[in-house]
Parts: structure tokens; C-alpha cells; sequence
């Protein structure tokens, strides 16, 4: 099947601060993104688990966004800028999809 | 009724042992734990349900000035509280002006869960506060969010950046005004008022004959959250701050106990008014600072408001504050 | 009672308030929510309670022919509405075929929570209707949609391309009567039918006590949803489709309303069956449709069942409806 | 009260027939589910009440030696039944040493869902339990595992490996006494000891007004799970196996009879006991056993436990112990 | 450690459609998977969010396949069939595993 | 954007095993991972789902651990024998991330 390379940014981020995040990315033009549930975690700021919370501070989600590689610097850059700030970490890896117009 | 009568009756009361059953589990490490969806939804069903009450208790009484003293009374405590925790705390403790305006901003704020517990044990100790004592609390929320800002000053704005600008103090407040807890709690008061007794006939054993056995349950949870927090936590948390989150509730229960004095709320207000400035905000609070003081570390304030506060209040003050409040305004025996 | 007392007392009750305070929340872009888990477990509750109350019920009473008559008379209205809605739908608006049979599906079907609502609003209005109503609620959750399909004919059956064809309408139809809520909603209009008088005493605390209260929670939440829907997705939803959502509603009121009256049936049973006619599924026909009509865009109907016609019947459909059925059959003053 | 009587009175009870509809529901395919966190909350719920009504009859009851006598019956029983157990596995099946041992652990611990099903009908059918039961309960839990762990032998040993040595069975037994449920059980047990029936004044609305009807919802979760395991497992489960889940509960309450004579226990508590030995264990027991014995295969005692063992019990198993600790204790008709 | 190259499949899909999928899945051999659930989202088709949700429609999970490189194609076709007419989208990259004939 | 490359370390193993999974990352001086949930799935021992359960034996977790390349050899090898008794699959593959030296 014809499929094309585009770019898996998965950030794993602090609830709070998750509507500014898709802020960014709606100001940056991407077009979709999917929010995942985390359990639980450790880091530099400690270990945190959603078990009986009541607040959002001090929980993480992951979320993750499919890009064209033409604007990943771009919107990484808005991103990082974020997360220089907020608690949370970047990743980007490669991927393949089949519909490539749709990202 | 004596101090030692009413600590008692608190100590061995379901709820208080039920939140010492959490602590103890988490301490030994079992790995009871209640679901964060089961969690929300206990707190959203305790907010809706002390809201919806205290405004049929409004629906009830005749409106008059005092609860425009009592609600002026709060915004007042928890707009000037943050200025005397946030001074203790870069008089008394090592921890940078950020995290000290933080830490101000919990404690100015109230904390609703802490409410809750008071008013349960209120009745209980037969001094029930007014169905506006609600309104007060909602008001207290917000306003210690504002001068904690205002404290934390040049440092985070510079932190901000270009980017912060945009982040005006109104856009804060407006956020905490928001927060799913107020609008819970301001809405299910309206609704109890406008509906008053008649509506609160149809919905009674939801709202008031379980209420205290799902705050078992709750407490439970707070245990447990507590407990764990501290084993996490406990060592970003100096001696030095750790005092401070055992007689900062203190000076907010005297200073609340004066406010209260002077508008003229009768013992069982008094002793709301007292637990709400002695108590410090982990619900709201902690979520609206992430965005608004980023650079603050939300395991210190967390970990102090939930962890050292919220036991020493539910267990030690509200007994305390209750008793204070029957004697100052000359209740009971 | 006239018109405006009714509609007074559905207004001020806790569960319409809790409704419209969910709208608020949401249109103030609070962060009030209910977890999903939370919303899930509401739900399941009040189908659970109100199957078993209608069990009881028939236990109660007598069973007779009424009994076949109502429930057949729900199966041809929900049959049937599709029919006129999908011509209303193509005649005034200009949505697609596939489309309109699709919200032509949702407003044959019946919206359980209406129905919830409904049953809760008659105790409240002295017009309760009878047990075996859950019957005819869960019979007519299923017709509109085979209904719906062939209506979608040619365009549908075309785009399932190849696969499609294993798709076969009885499918679909084995799907819905598998659907949970149905499921649950039968078994436990069974139970209570089996249990009867004896089996309620011994859970009427958490069947029929809390009942109202837990509605007032599910409630909040449907507002929630409703709010943030309409929200998010009003720019689909052309004038000609909101007026649909508006003016349908008193269609199928109507028509249940002509076919509860040849059947026989009294007030309180009337109006139950015209909230069902008038109502619009949110819950099985929905995820049905996404299998058995997935060309179809699950924004526009969802948003228009739950956004639109859910809050209009909630709020003024239901006391019209039963003013209406009281007044056709004589009863109450 | 004859044993027809006694089996229809339970079979008939709305939260057996809730069970019922839950393996109904799962076997028709139906979508019907209880989120996870529900089903969680509910169990604790149920555990926190049934421990805490013990704790509060305990407290209205005079404290005495046949509560030490009926503890070690049950520790007695929990550590010597699984040597029965795995010894019948050997000899009747074919599964291999490590999977007899998982299994005999699981027959030898207790099912605190069994059991709180089993004092609900032990106050339905007019022979309640005394409150030191729920200790009993406890105390039951651990003692199986440990035996277990021995029988399961070099085996076991061997694939431990070099890092197998550090899991001493101590840190099992650890383990296990500190499982959510059994620490909520004997927490809420002291408490409602402490508080009395003072305390349960307080909160009987929540712990046992709503009891029964919140059972009927676990129990149809129960079903729901049971029967879905059975679906998706039952071709693990061979003929021999299936017979052993069936007879293995009527060994264990003939032990359990025999025992609980022995110490002195009057109906209702012989009933429980007798229910606590033929029951399995499918929450603390399996997840202790994913790391005691990670090599036994969790599908085969799960799905035995839960899909067969439970239900015979909850079905036919109850009444017919409770109608022979009736009958041998010389009580009712 | 021996480590060897299969190819993950992530199949962002609406709920109800999930059973389909898997149907799919067993048809074309592959041996696992496992459903994440997401929170929210956003996407041609607008935005969802789970929170408060009573029906399934409308609402997206992810489903996380790790098959070998040479059934890749044949997976992805049959895949892609049910997504055409569902809402989703698709992923493939590249993943080592340690126990390679498991997969 | 400055990247560097680091290894994306899944595992996906039962829940009553994750604090064992736990112990042995923070003993290879793994500095941060983060858990999510799963739903439900299927492999070799059946399928399995979360939906009503209140055991945690039988249900899947999904660890996932972003690593340094250097240490991946030591990490996969601890983890793969507690692998190899519990119930569980490993996958590794690339990731870039900003800050290269919080991994
Ligand atoms: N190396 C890592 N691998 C996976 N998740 C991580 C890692 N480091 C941090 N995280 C996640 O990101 C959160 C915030 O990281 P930190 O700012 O380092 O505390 C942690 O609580 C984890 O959930
Ligand atoms: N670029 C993307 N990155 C991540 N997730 C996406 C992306 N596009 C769509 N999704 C997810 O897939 C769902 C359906 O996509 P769509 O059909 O475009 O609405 C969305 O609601 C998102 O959860
Ligand atoms: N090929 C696969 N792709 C994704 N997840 C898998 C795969 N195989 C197994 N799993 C997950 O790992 C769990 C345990 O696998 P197994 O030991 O094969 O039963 C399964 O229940 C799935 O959740
Ligand atoms: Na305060
Ligand atoms: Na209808
Ligand atoms: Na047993």
C-alpha cells in the first residue's frame, strides 16, 4: 500500500496546562492531535499516580500528533517553548500513513 | 461542652477514623486505592450536595446584612492572608520567593473538602453553621490567587516571558471562577435556594441521609492521597516549612475568628469562617498555579497543604476551632 | 392544574435545574465534569431503577390486553415516525439522503433518559404512569432503525460495496436488542415483574429513595454534554435542522398521542408515551448507526438529539405533553 | 424452613437474579458493561460496610473466647484445605503440579464476594451471622497461599531462579495482608468497633439502608464478568477441572461444618463459615499468585473460580449450607 | 540482546467499530493486539472528548498491533477497507523485539 | 530544533507485575517512565479486558521508558527476565527528543 513518511510527536505533559498546549498547536495549524490517559510516572519532579486524585496538578496525559516533516521545526519550536515552562517531555519519531493529504 | 469532649467526638467519629484508616494503609503500603473516577465523582456529589444544602438553608432563613458582612469578611481574609503566610515564610524558611507566594496562595484559599468535613462535624457537635457560610467559601477561593501574584511579582514576570504578557492577573481569576468546583458549588446553592424545602423534600436521601457515610468514603480517599503523597514527598519538605504548615492554619483560624467577630456571626459561621481561613486549597489552587506561577514546585505546596494541613485541621482544628468559637461568642456549656 | 403550574413545578425541580446548570457550566467554558466512568454508572443506575420500578408494578397490577395494545402501538410509531421525520428532513433542509434517514432513525427511536426524566416528572406532576411503559420504552427503541435503513436504500447499499452485503438489516436490528441498556433495561423491568412487592422492600432505599437525587447528578452531566456538544459543533447545524429538532418532537407527541388514545390508554401512561414518541435516541442509535450507516455524520444527529431536542423536551415538552394528555383524557382539574 | 424454601427464598431475591441477568446479558452478546472503576468502587463499598457492621456488632456484642475459637477454625481451615484441594487435582486432572497448587491457593483463601452475598441472605433468610465473622473472613485470606507456595515445591523453586531466592514467602504473606480489600475489611471492622452503634446512627443510611440494592449492581457486574470469562476461557477448562470447581465447595463447607461445631458456632455463623471454606478467591488470591507462582496460568483459576465455583455458590450453594447449619445447629423450623 | 524487526500498526478508530477491527484483525491472522483507550481528540471530523460520555459513537480508542513485515501489506489492506468507510486513521513504523516468533 | 537520539523502551506487561517492573528500572538507574492504561487486548495467553474487573491479575499495562542508546543493552536484558516469568512483550525502537540530558 502506497504510504508516505510523516512525523509522530508525542508529548507527555502536565493535565493543567493541556488546553494551552492545544492552543499552540491549533495557533500552529495542525490539524490533529489525539489526548491518551497516563496511569502513573516517575521524573526529575518526582513520581506522580492519577489513583484518587481530585486535582489536576501533578498528573500527566500523553498527546500525540501525526505532522507533515515540513512543519515539524516550526511546531516543535511552539511546543518546546510550552514545555520550557510546563512540566513534560517531547519525543518525535517516524511514521508511515496511508492517507497523507489528511495530516 | 469542653475542648476535650469535642476532640473527642470528632477523633471518633467515622469519618476522622476513616481518613486515619487511609493514612495507616498507605503507610504500610497496601494498595488500597479508590479510582480517580470514583474520587472526582465523591467530591463533585460532597460540593453539590453542602451547596444544594446550605441554599435551602438560605431559602429557610431571611436574607439580612450579615451575609454581606460574612461574605466581605472572606474576601478580605483570603486577599490579605497570602501577604502574612507569604512574609512568615521568607522570614522563617529557606524556600525561594516563587514557591513562598505558592505555598501563600494554598493557604489564603480555602479548602473545600476541609469545609465539608467542618460542617459534617458541626453538626455533629450540635453548632451548625448558616446556609451562607457556602457563599463565603466560594468567595474565598480566588482572591488569594490574585495577591499571591502580586507577590510573587518582577521574578515571574520575567520567568513569563514575551509569552506571559498575555497572561493578565483577570485571566487567572476568571480560570479559578471557572473551576468546576465553584461553579458546582455556587450553582447547586442557587438551586437550593430557589427551590428551598419543598425541593430539597424530593431529593433529601441522595443529599443529606447518605452524606455522611459517602464522606467515609471520601475521607478514605484523602487518606490515602495524603499518606502517599507524604511517603513520596516528605523530603522536599524542610522542618522549617513543615512548621509552617502546622501554625499557619492557626493565625488564619484567629485571624478568621476576629473577621468573624467583627460582622457578627454567631459560633457555628464563626467556626466555618475560622476552618475555612485555616485551611489550604489542593484542588483548585494547585491546578490554576500551574499555569499561572509555572516555575513554582507544585510538590511543596501540595504535599504541605494536603499532606500536613488538611490531617492536622481535620483531626486537631476543627475541634479546636469549633470550641474557640462557642467560647468567644458565649455558647453552649 | 393548568399549563403554566406544571411547567412551574418541571422548571423549579432540582433535576431541570441540575440540567440547565450543566448548560451553564458549559457555555461558561467551566471545567465541570463528570468522568465518563461516573456518567456510565448514572445511567446504568436509573435504567436499572425505573425497569424494576416498572416491574414491581405489573406485579402490582393486573396484567391485561392495554398492556399488548401500548406496546404495539410504540412499535408502529417507531416505525413510522422515520418515515415522515426523513420527509420533513428532504423536503426543508439539505441534508443528504444518508443523512437524514439518519436523524429520521434517532427521532423514531426513543431517548431512555427522556423517558427517565419523564417518569420522574410525572410522580412529581401526580400523573405517574404505568409499569409496563418500560415495555413499551424498550420495544420501541429498535423499529425506527430498520426502518431507517431501507430508507437510506440504494446510497447506503452502494457504499457498503462488497462487505456491505453481509451487513443484512436483521443484523442491525439483533445489534440494537443487544444494545446494554436495553439489555438491562428489560432484564430488570423482568425482575422487579418476578421479585415483585417483596423483592422491592428490600432495595426501595437505593431503587426509589435516592432515585431523584442520582437523577439531579445525571442530569448535570447531560447538561455538561449537551452545552460542550452544541459547543463544538453548532456550525453544523443549519437553521431548517434546528427547527426540525424543535417542531419534531411535537409531531411525534402528536402522533403518540392519537395512537395512546385508540389503545386506551390513561394520563399519567398517555404522556409517557408521547415523551417516547417525541424524544430522540442518544445512546443505542447512535453507536448503531456508526456500523449500519457509517457515510452518515454522527455531529449532525447526535448534536441535534442530545443539543437541541433533548433539553427542549426536557424542559417544555414534557409539561405540554402531559398538560396535553391530561386534558384529552379528562383527568385532574 | 425446609431446603426448597430456603433455596427459593434466595433464588428469587432481586440480587441473585440481578447475577442471573449478568450472565444472561454476556451470554446473548450483550454490550451491557460496568466500567472498572465502578466495579471497583463497588466492591470496596461493600467490603467497608460489611466490615464496618461487623466491627459495630462486635462492639454491641460482649467480646469472648468462641470469637479466638472461630478465627483459628479459620486459619486452620484456609492453610489445611488446599492440601485437599491440590491432592484431588492430582489425582482427578491432569494439570501439572504448579497449576494444582494456584488452584488449591484459590480453594483455600475465601471470596469476600461470596461471602458478603452470603450474609446478605443469611439476614434474608432470618439467620444472621455474628459480627466477628468479618475477622474470620480476613483472617482466611493468607494462610492458603503460603501452603500453596509449599506444595507448589522445587518446581516452583527451581524457575524462581537466582532472583526467586529474595521472595521469601513472608514477603508473599506480606503481600497479601496488605491486599486494598483485606485492609479495608479489617480497618473498617475497628472502626465500627470503636464508633458503636453511635457511629452507625450516623452513617446507617449509606452503609446498610442501600446495601442490598447497591449488591444487586455488583452482582450483576459479577455476572456480567463470570460469564464473559467463560466465553472467552472455557476451552482451558476440562472436564475434570470443571467437577472439581463444583464438588471442591462442598468438601470445604463439609470442613468448614465440621470445624465451626467444634468451636461452638451457633447457625448464622456456621452458615458463614461453611460459605467461607467453599468459596474461592478471585481478587487478593490471583494477583498474589502473578508473582508467587507466575508460572501457573491465570486463565484456568480464574476462570474456574469466577465462573464456576462462584456462581454454584451464590445459586446453590448458600442455601444449602445454610439449611445444613441450621439443620446439625438444631435452629428454626 | 537478539533483537528483531516487526512493523506497529496504530489504528486511531472510533468505539463502536472496535469489534469490527478486531474481527478484522483475527481474519487476517494476526495473533495480538491491544486497545488503548484516548481521552479526547481532534480531527476532519471535528473534536471529541470522552468525559461525561454515555454512548460510544463519536469517541476514538487506539489499537496498537505489532505484526511481522511480511504480513504487513495484507493487514494493512483489510485495515484500511473498514477504515474507509470508519473514522480513523492509521500508522506504521518500525519496532525490534526481543521474542521474535511470538509475533 | 537541536535533537538527539534516544531508545523508546514498551513494555506491556500485567498489572500486578508493574512494581516489580518498577524496582527493576529504578535499579538499572533508569531515570523516568511513565504507565498507561490499556482496555484490552490479546496474545498467546487469551484475551483479556479491563471492563468490570476488580482483580488486577488477567490486565495489561503499557510501560513506556525513553532511554539512552548507551544503557539499552543493560535495561532490555534486566527487563526481559522478569519477562520471561510474567506475562508481557517488550518493543524498542527511535525517538529524538529536545533535552537529551534528562534521559
Ligand atoms: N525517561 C522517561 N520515559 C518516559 N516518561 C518519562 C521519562 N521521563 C519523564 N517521563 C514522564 O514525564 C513526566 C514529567 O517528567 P519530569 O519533568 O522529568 O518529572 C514524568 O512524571 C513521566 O511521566
Ligand atoms: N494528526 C493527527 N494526530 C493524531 N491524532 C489524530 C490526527 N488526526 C486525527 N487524529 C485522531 O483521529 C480522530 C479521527 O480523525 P478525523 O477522522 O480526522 O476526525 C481524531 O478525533 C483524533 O483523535
Ligand atoms: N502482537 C501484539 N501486538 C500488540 N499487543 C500484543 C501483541 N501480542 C500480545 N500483545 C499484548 O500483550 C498481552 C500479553 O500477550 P501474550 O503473552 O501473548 O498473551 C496481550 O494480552 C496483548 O495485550
Ligand atoms: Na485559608
Ligand atoms: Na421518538
Ligand atoms: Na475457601
Amino acid at each position: 500500500m502506497q504510504t508516505s513518511l510523516k512525523k509522530r510527536l508525542e508529548i507527555i505533559i502536565e493535565m493543567p496546562a493541556v488546553p494551552r498546549l492545544e492552543a499552540v498547536l491549533e495557533k500552529a495549524g495542525v490539524k490533529g492531535w489525539t489526548v491518551l490517559p497516563a496511569k502513573s510516572g516517575r521524573g526529575a519532579n518526582g513520581s506522580w499516580s492519577r489513583e484518587g486524585q481530585i486535582t489536576s496538578a501533578g498528573r500527566m496525559v500523553m498527546v500525540l500528533v501525526i505532522i507533515d516533516p515540513a512543519v515539524l521545526d516550526t511546531v516543535l519550536e511552539r511546543v518546546y517553548a510550552l514545555l520550557e515552562r510546563q512540566i513534560g517531555i517531547v519525543m518525535v519519531s517516524d511514521v508511515q500513513v496511508v492517507r497523507a493529504d489528511r495530516f | 461542652m469542653d475542648i476535650f469532649t469535642l476532640a473527642e467526638a470528632n477523633l471518633i467519629s467515622p469519618p476522622i477514623l476513616f481518613f486515619v484508616l487511609g493514612l495507616i494503609a498507605a503507610f504500610v503500603r497496601s494498595d488500597l486505592s479508590i479510582p480517580e473516577a470514583i474520587a472526582k465523582a465523591l467530591s463533585l456529589y460532597l460540593v453539590m450536595a453542602i451547596g444544594f444544602k446550605g441554599g435551602v438553608e438560605m431559602a429557610a432563613g431571611d436574607l439580612n446584612w450579615s451575609v454581606g458582612g460574612a461574605i466581605l469578611a472572606g474576601i478580605v481574609l483570603s486577599a490579605l492572608l497570602p501577604i502574612l503566610g507569604f512574609g512568615l515564610l521568607m522570614l522563617t524558611t529557606k524556600v525561594g520567593r516563587i514557591d513562598a507566594a505558592a505555598i501563600a496562595a494554598h493557604y489564603g484559599s480555602i479548602s473545600i473538602v476541609t469545609f465539608i468535613a467542618a460542617s459534617d462535624a458541626a453538626r455533629f457537635l450540635d453548632t451548625p453553621g448558616e446556609g451562607f457560610m457556602v457563599a463565603v467559601a466560594a468567595a474565598m477561593e480566588a482572591p488569594a490567587i490574585v495577591t499571591a501574584l502580586i507577590l510573587a511579582g518582577s521574578a515571574a514576570r520575567a520567568s513569563n516571558g514575551a509569552e506571559g504578557h498575555g497572561e493578565s492577573r483577570l485571566s487567572v481569576f476568571k480560570e479559578i471562577a471557572a473551576n468546576g468546583s465553584i461553579v458546582l458549588l455556587i450553582g447547586a446553592f442557587f438551586i437550593g435556594w430557589i427551590t428551598g424545602p419543598r425541593g430539597m423534600e424530593a431529593v433529601s436521601p441522595f443529599f443529606t441521609d447518605i452524606f455522611r457515610g459517602v464522606l467515609c468514603l471520601f475521607l478514605l480517599d484523602m487518606g490515602l492521597v495524603a499518606g502517599r503523597g507524604l511517603l513520596r514527598n516528605w523530603r522536599v519538605l524542610k522542618p522549617g516549612v513543615i512548621g509552617f504548615g502546622l501554625y499557619m492554619p492557626l493565625i488564619g483560624a484567629l485571624a478568621g475568628m476576629g473577621t468573624g467577630l467583627l460582622v457578627g456571626l454567631e459560633a457555628g459561621s464563626l467556626g466555618l469562617l475560622m476552618t475555612l481561613a485555616a485551611s489550604a486549597s489542593y484542588i483548585a489552587v494547585p491546578a490554576a498555579l500551574r499555569l499561572a506561577l509555572p516555575e513554582a514546585r507544585p510538590a511543596i505546596s501540595l504535599t504541605l497543604a494536603l499532606g500536613i494541613t488538611f490531617p492536622f485541621n481535620l483531626v486537631a482544628g476543627i475541634p479546636l476551632y469549633f470550641w474557640l468559637a462557642r467560647l468567644v461568642t458565649g455558647t453552649g456549656g
